[in-house]
């Protein structure tokens, strides 16, 4: 059989295959070098990162809900600066794209962040304005269309890097909050993050997770997410890297077709640490066998 | 490169109530496995559960692998009511094990409920002739037999029931370490039994290792759910992942929360 | 054993016990009486009315996705009016609260439904303002807060009966819509309608759904349902009827630890047709080992 | 006051390729069985597919009922490969029925794919020798030999294969109703095969019955999800629902879309 070309364009970052994996599922790569080649996988979204190190919040962390998990891990990491020493020389050994996910408090943070990150090797910054877990800021800035703007703005201002803006679920309107980004210049989106949920432990009363709320994803959330994707799509001409709940091959299609440029794989690797390259080669033999050379064929191709 | 191993269940039966040994085809694949580590389990039938299900290692041959589960929410009842012929998907040995003391040393292990079931293989890979082994149940022990073979006595506490001492098994602990003087002691078990031995570890000066439970999703080190408080110069603290540096700990430097 | 006691007050609508069917789910009672005693439910939600007849959307409209289902239904109904002739003396029979789902395009339509109906014997309004597959309504009365406030305030004018407003998950913030309809007037919430979401059938490449998007429940939903329900609890005063993905008596407990005095069945009839009575017997059961005298004590019970 | 009713599986057959046949022990609660009624089917095991699946009685017997049932998603993959001493969950028998035509009518039955598998168990009810059947399938037949033995003749079609002849079904039906002239024709297959058979019906006025398919959720009316557009009075058409007024419509009144 032919291969087919996995190569897609996002308008500014180019990657051998639209697989990349999503930021806090990953770790920094290492974790998973045992199971997958890290060559073979398009961008590596690294654990999300912050201007100091974090240690997160208190345990449990994790709750299983019905096809889908709650994490609320409170974006423990080494800080930014930890990264490039300790871990962004591992990564750049590999020919992947090495996507830093940043979080900040504040939009000082953000900015402080995406310039130090600007003169390193890595080749895209992900803006994490929807990480449910911070008190502190996260949510405010996801979840409203001005606050997305200021904070893209800002941020494009501090550096030159491809800049995907990563969008929150939890908003009225998607379509508002896509466009708002795209205004402020960003490069791509990448969507979506968690939905806020909760899990009770009915026989001690209490949340499951130590911090009550946290982020739900995998397959629950998946007809969320292709929804958003697909209005997002249809609304900017940036282009638009679509996770939530994608677990094989067929998942990603959808995705694909509603109009995502390329796929981020996150729980999944949970359950199968070769996810992302069972999930790439499930793209491939749909794209074999429906007769298509390339990926970016099926790019948008929904009908009605 | 690997993924999760399919293994095939040679025998799946009740030895207790509720609780369930199964025993696995080992594959090459797995490669070495300590005492203390723990396979990521899944079932075939996805869909069935969501995440994996950490369980212990609890006997190893050449080829085969046996764990011991506590029939007790969602997963574990799929897993316990698998039969001979079918097939788990097991991801790992995973984690550290228990850092095997000198056959010269003088070594106390100490297991509750479910926590009993790493200490076996332990207890056998230690191939120690002073190993003694303290095991404490609700109601009915199991594996006590077993340990036998591989220590020079092995005590039982149940907290309702016939066999051996009535009461906790940390009740034994004390007298234990009086009269033994121990250079070891290895625990599994519940957290409030982790913390008394962790505390009379300081006590008397004895290292302890503590095999953790923690409720996890990657299992491998990624997803950072599985923290631990361990000791640390700045902050005082930091988390560990329990998956990873994990599950056994030193009792010298877990934080146990209130 | 004791029977525990089972009855709930939502404060002006009192009800032998916490279990209600949700809109849309169980026809006008009719389909299920082969399969439960109607007069063991605690409360009926009917169809979702409109003023005039409606025929829906085209079909398909039923997907199903991981732990869950989208509907495209699109308010098919025989309008208020047959509502009243042809279902309501059969509900009427029974010792169960009916409580009247209503539809509207226009904040006049709501009022216009609101003012016949009073006239009845229902027991309850339930304002529908998140059916998110009406184009002409629907969804923008529920995302709003002003918008909630003004279509609650206006309908609480054309009625005396209890009041419920249904609201939908599809927005920012749970909290400031629950505040703006109890402020307006709601003496009760519901929650939650379901979530916007899509599939895709990547062989034909087309959405599964004729209409597209359509509403996600059952129990992928469930912890987002839950959430908010907490959120809302800790924020109104007024009694709140929780739903979203309620399988059995467990997960109808954590409705009930979270805030919510009495839960809606949905999707589990379709499951199971006795799902209404088996998930009144679960809490039942649970009651009695925890040793609960009534139900009550268990509301909003949640401990941190 | 029924739910579900757990139904032994006696056997399970593959028939032809990704078809089996399901023989389910037949108990008193489903009561009396129309043919072109359907069960409405959930695995035990919940969590392997969420929405139950409709699936048509294909034969019965006072102790039996048997399915036919093509394996092509999730759901009814799950199903097919059940085996003996497993249990399905059945909801039903739902839905109407085919009206049974009288003994003395000539009567065609044709089937297209896994849709003649209802056809088998109402060539049985009608009890009627003048019945002829029309069994179009993509390769290999299956339950000819059984038609056989409740119609006075078989006529089978295949899109690519030995038996029969070469073509669609469709094909046959004008020879047919040209030849037989027939009073009734029951037809179950895909849709563009109940097209054809509606605007026949209509052309040569003969009364048609058609076994629809639509997506279910709750089978028993109240959701509303299985909408069939069927003429009407006011606005020219108005929905019923397919498991309730359906699957069986008359062909004089089901409007196909475009
Ligand atoms: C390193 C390690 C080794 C273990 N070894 C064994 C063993 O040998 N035998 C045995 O019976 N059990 C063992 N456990 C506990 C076992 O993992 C849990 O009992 C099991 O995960 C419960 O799953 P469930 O589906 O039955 O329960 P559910 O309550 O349905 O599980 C819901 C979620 O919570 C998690 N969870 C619930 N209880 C625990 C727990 N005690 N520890 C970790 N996660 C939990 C589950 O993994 C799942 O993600 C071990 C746990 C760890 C962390
Ligand atoms: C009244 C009726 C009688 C039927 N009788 C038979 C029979 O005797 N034998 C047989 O093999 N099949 C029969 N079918 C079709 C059968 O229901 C579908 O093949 C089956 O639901 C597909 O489920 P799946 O999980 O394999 O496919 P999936 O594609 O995974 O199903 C996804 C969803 O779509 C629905 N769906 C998909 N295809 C169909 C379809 N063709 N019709 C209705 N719903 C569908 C499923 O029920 C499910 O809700 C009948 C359908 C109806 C409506
Ligand atoms: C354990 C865990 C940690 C996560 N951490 C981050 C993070 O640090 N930054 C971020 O932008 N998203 C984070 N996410 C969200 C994922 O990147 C992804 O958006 C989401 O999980 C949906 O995809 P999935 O359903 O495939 O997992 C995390 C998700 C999980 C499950
Ligand atoms: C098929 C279907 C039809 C529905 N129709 C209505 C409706 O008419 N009015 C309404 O307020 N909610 C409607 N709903 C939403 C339900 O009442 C409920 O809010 C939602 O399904 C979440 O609960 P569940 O997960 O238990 O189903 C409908 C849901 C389904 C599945
Ligand atoms: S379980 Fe993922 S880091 Fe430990
Ligand atoms: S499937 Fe629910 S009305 Fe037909």
């Amino acid at each position: 059989m032919n291969r087919v070309d996995m190569k897609v364009d996002l308008k500014g970052l180019e990657m051998k295959n639209p697989i990349t994996v999503a930021s806090g599922t990953f770790g920094f790569g290492r974790e998973y070098e045992a199971y997958v080649d890290l060559n073979e996988i398009g961008g590596i979204m690294v654990k999300g990162l912050t201007l100091e190190p974090r240690e997160g919040n208190p345990v449990p962390r994790v709750a299983e809900t019905p096809m889908g998990m709650l994490n609320s891990v409170g974006l423990q990491n080494p800080g930014v600066k930890a990264f490039i020493e300790q871990e962004l020389p591992y990564l750049s050994q590999f020919d992947t794209k090495v996507i830093a996910n940043i979080n900040g408090n504040t939009i000082e943070e953000y900015c402080r962040m995406a310039e130090i990150l600007s003169n390193t090797s890595i080749h895209a910054i992900e803006l994490n304005i929807s990480c449910p877990n911070v008190k502190e800021g996260g949510v405010a800035f996801g979840v409203k269309p001005e606050m997305v703007f200021e904070v893209t703005r800002r941020v494009r201002e501090y550096s030159d890097k491809y800049l995907i803006v990563k969008l929150s679920p939890n908003v009225r309107d998607i379509k508002e909050i896509a466009l708002s980004a795209e205004e402020a210049g960003a490069d791509c989106l990448s969507m979506i993050n968690t939905l806020m949920g909760m899990a009770i432990d009915i026989e001690t009363q209490r949340p499951v997770l130590a911090r009550g709320i946290g982020g739900l994803s995998g397959p629950a959330v998946k007809p969320v997410a292709v929804r958003m994707v697909y209005e997002a799509a249809r609304t900017v001409k940036i282009p638009i890297i679509g996770m939530g709940g994608i677990m094989e091959g067929a998942d990603a299609v959808e995705f694909l077709l509603a109009g995502a440029s390329a796929v981020s794989v996150g729980t999944a690797n949970f359950i199968n640490p070769r996810a992302s390259m069972d999930i790439k080669e499930g793209i491939e033999s749909y794209l074999q066998r429906k007769g298509y050379a390339s990926v970016k064929d099926i790019i948008g191709g929904l009908r009605f | 490169m690997t993924t999760g191993i399919l293994s095939k269940i040679i025998s799946n039966d009740l030895i207790s109530s509720d609780i369930y040994r199964i025993r696995l085809e080992r594959t090459p694949d797995m490669g070495n496995i300590e005492a203390g580590q723990f396979f990521h389990i899944k079932s075939q039938d996805s869909g069935a559960f969501f995440l994996r299900r950490p369980i212990s290692v609890c006997f190893t041959t050449d080829n085969e692998i046996h764990l011991v589960v506590r029939k007790s929410g969602k997963g574990t009842k799929v897993i316990c009511e698998k039969r001979a012929g079918d097939s788990l998907d097991l991801l790992g040995p995973l984690g550290n094990g228990f850092r095997l003391a000198d056959p010269d040393k003088k070594i106390l292990l100490i297991g509750g409920g479910i926590g009993t079931a790493p200490l076996l293989e332990l207890a056998r890979q230690l191939e120690n002739p002073h190993v003694k082994v303290l095991l404490g149940y609700r109601k009915d022990p199991y594996l006590v037999d077993e340990f036998q073979k591989y220590s020079k006595e092995v005590l039982v506490a149940v907290e309702e029931g016939e066999r051996g001492y009535s009461g906790y098994v940390t009740d034994l602990l004390k007298q234990e370490i009086d009269h033994e003087q121990p250079d070891c002691i290895y625990a599994c078990g519940p957290e409030v039994m982790l913390k008394k031995v962790q505390q009379l570890g300081l006590q008397y000066q004895i290292e302890t290792q503590l095999a953790l439970e923690e409720r996890m999703a990657c299992g491998v080190g990624a997803c950072l759910v599985c923290s631990c408080k361990v000791k640390a110069e700045e902050n005082g603290w930091h988390f560990v992942r329990t998956c990873k540096e994990g599950p056994v700990f030193s009792g010298s430097e877990v934080i146990f929360d209130e």
